[in-house]
């Protein structure tokens, strides 16, 4: 917890720092240029679904509907199979995505609990429970020092 | 002379707006939550603002990617709630204040903020549910509001610098209006939360209410922050928080603490509420 | 590591376009014109450039009064030429450099500039113009084009100072571009031209040439004129000059002029054309 | 010609004073915020003819395509009259009402040329010489200046 050192960062950082620390993040696909290029026509699709008409035909045939697209095979598969983990991978925001599993009619929670390893009955009790802690879930390079550091501790202690 | 009078601070969860207009802002799971924002329903009731700056973010409502704008503010008559995939929200048209939006636009870009200016758009939850919880149910909002968009979708969104900066030319360009009008800036979005990924559901509430601390009396640590710690510490949405920097930095160089509000949880975010008003010190006129 | 390795100031009248598209830039009127580019497009086929950062304005073409972004960069792949009343120019697509685009992006809005990203447009004469003027009618633009459309129809425009700083910026992002790219810049628009009411026609030799002079060398007097300025002394379209200044400071302390033409007249327009080349001091590696 | 004072003017005008002074102009309106919400109507009806199917709807009956925009009466009469000045007055821009002249196939100088109180063979003879000289044209105020001076000595004269 940085929050309360001083000292401002006034000099302008560079951009690949900058990007680089995102990569840090466990289980996080930060919204880079990159990710936005990559997923563009996904999200753009998504945003489609913003007009009652495109949902209706969406809703009638929605393969037809993703073949209006310029999406890959791939992200039409997850699409159609609501894979929003997979969809994140190929540059699917999920701002974008939320007008899709809106349009299904899920709620955020439940469409959100889809990308994590529980269930929605699980998500919802932990987030009544507080919410996922950050301790452990800052650093990818932090959670592997840390478990080095355990990994010697151990050998020591045989 | 126009002046802001007071700034507040408030989450936008899609999910407060379903609760109002589902008519279950009682119930076990919402109760707390609204029982938190009664205190400033009566003080709005109380203080009558005439004009809202409200500070929010588009959700990819209206902007797609087209076009991503960093800030833009709303010059038009009106607003019309968004249809975010469920139908628009049935909650009243939102009406702007274009003199005092096109007066402040103008004196931000002189001011050399690189404003885009928008006269026509639809507003998203992320501009109505904070109506919703500070004003209920009205046939119509009982206020003018400037919306101010923020990009905080597509990296680099704004610095904290950038966004407290905004808030003290914003502070300048209200204080330059003629007319006698009382303005309220309202900073909207977070506080901690991930909608995305493996993380989702990551929520601080000691990380949180260090930031609520922030905003209070005269320290500007809160604008140094780095995006990476919003990351690290709030989740991916967290960075919404930014946007609550405009507005503080709108109130000037100290604040007083009116109301205050944190919960958890509320769908996949931790619920924040602030009230503040600015102390203004007694200055010799120039 | 990419590197601005020159700047080109132009005058965009539609009617150069004209002229190019319908063959008659050898005539008695245009001759004179075009006979001031010879020498840069001869330099341009030698130079080679990778990319070019154009610097224009949109003529109320691709953004219409429901939004109006002080600083717009396109990230996108092409961008087709629009229809400005009379169908589009038969000229080809305009290709974008998207990886250098989305940096320059990403690292302006870092640097704290507000900018607009945009990944769909089409673009008016503003910035096809230009590119004949410098390269003719081939069948493809040799070289890929980043846009930069700044506002300078709806007043406040960004002051001088902040275009010149926008171009400081600019540099620093294209220096810390990782791959070997020859970039130009150009600043586009103006000289002095006024296009409505009882004072069209308006034109200024005196005032243009000493702008011209304030691109060369280590001044920075030019960031520093007023927009009142340009319109008493250069009309009130002579303010598409401050688009130059990107350019300008683009090109770091320092310039050696490289080529210079001026001519009056163009349609209702002053003609000015200026290629510049940074001078680089010898600087210890931090 | 101020343009080689040297000092920086580097604190922030007053937006008041920064269009306060635009009113000094000679025959120039300005595009500011007061222009652009009065003539914003106006300016996007002249943007529409951007598209081949609008412009052949204006001119197969201009006056009805006219009537599906929210613009005044008197706005009407002026764009079917082509009164340029009279749109400026509304709030029109010149790069907004470029469609319609180009639409009509008008070349930007001759639609120029009528805000002017010229015909348009002597508008282009004056660019053809070197255009309207700045001199008399800067500022009302000193116009009005040096006209009551030049009255003055006149009457000293007398
Ligand atoms: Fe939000
Ligand atoms: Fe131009």
């Amino acid at each position: 917890m940085t929050i309360d050192k001083g000292a401002p960062a006034k000099a302008p950082l560079n951009i690949h720092e900058y990007l680089a620390e995102f990569d840090d993040i466990p289980g996080t696909r930060v919204y880079t240029a990159a990710r936005a290029r990559k997923g563009y026509h996904i999200n753009q699709f998504a945003m489609s679904l913003m007009k009652a008409e495109n949902r209706a035909r969406f809703k009638a045939d929605e393969r037809a509907y993703l073949d209006e697209w310029k999406i890959s095979e791939e992200a039409k598969q997850a699409l159609l199979a609501r894979d929003y983990n997979a969809l994140l991978d190929m540059g699917g925001n999920v701002y974008f995505l939320s007008k899709l599993f809106s349009s299904d009619g899920l709620p955020f929670a439940e469409a959100v609990s889809t990308m994590t390893d529980m269930t929605w009955p699980e998500y919802r009790q932990m987030m009544l429970d507080g919410g996922r802690s950050p301790e452990g879930n800052r650093s990818i390079k932090e959670n592997l020092a840390a478990a080095a550091a355990r990994a010697q501790e151990t050998g020591k202690d045989n | 002379m126009a002046r802001i009078t007071a700034g507040v601070g408030s989450s936008h969860v899609p999910l407060l707006g379903v609760a109002v207009d589902q008519g279950k802002s009682n119930d076990d799971y919402f109760g707390p939550i609204f029982a938190g924002y009664e205190w400033t329903r009566q003080w709005e009731k109380e203080q009558k603002p005439d004009v809202i700056i409200l500070v929010y973010n588009d959700h990819a409502s209206a902007f797609d990617m087209k076009i991503v704008p960093t800030f833009a503010i709303g010059c038009g008559e009106s607003y019309k709630p968004a249809d975010e995939g469920w139908g628009p929200r049935q909650v009243p048209d939102v009406e702007g204040h274009p003199d005092l939006a096109w007066h402040i636009a103008q004196s931000l870009i002189l001011d050399e903020f690189d404003m885009t200016i928008i006269n026509e758009m639809d507003v998203d939850h992320g501009l109505t549910v904070p109506l919703s919880m500070m004003f209920g149910q009205p046939e119509a909002w009982p206020a003018k509001i400037i919306p101010l968009a923020v990009n905080v979708v597509t990296y680099p969104v704004p610095s904290g610098n950038r966004c407290w900066a905004l808030g003290e030319a914003i502070k300048r360009a209200v204080e330059s209006f003629p007319e006698d009008l009382n303005v309220q800036i309202w900073g909207t979005g977070g506080m901690s939360h991930q909608l995305q990924g493996k993380r989702a559901g990551l929520l601080n509430r000691e990380w949180d209410n260090k930031f609520l601390d922030m905003l209070i009396g005269d320290t500007d640590a809160a604008r140094w922050i780095p995006h990476i710690e919003y990351l690290r510490e709030t989740g991916s949405e967290g960075i919404e928080m930014v946007m609550w920097l405009i507005m503080r930095g709108a109130l000037g160089e100290k604040t007083r603490l009116l109301h205050r509000h944190y919960h958890i949880p509320c769908s996949n975010t931790a619920i924040g509420h602030i009230v503040l008003e600015p102390v203004e010190e007694e200055t010799v006129p120039a």
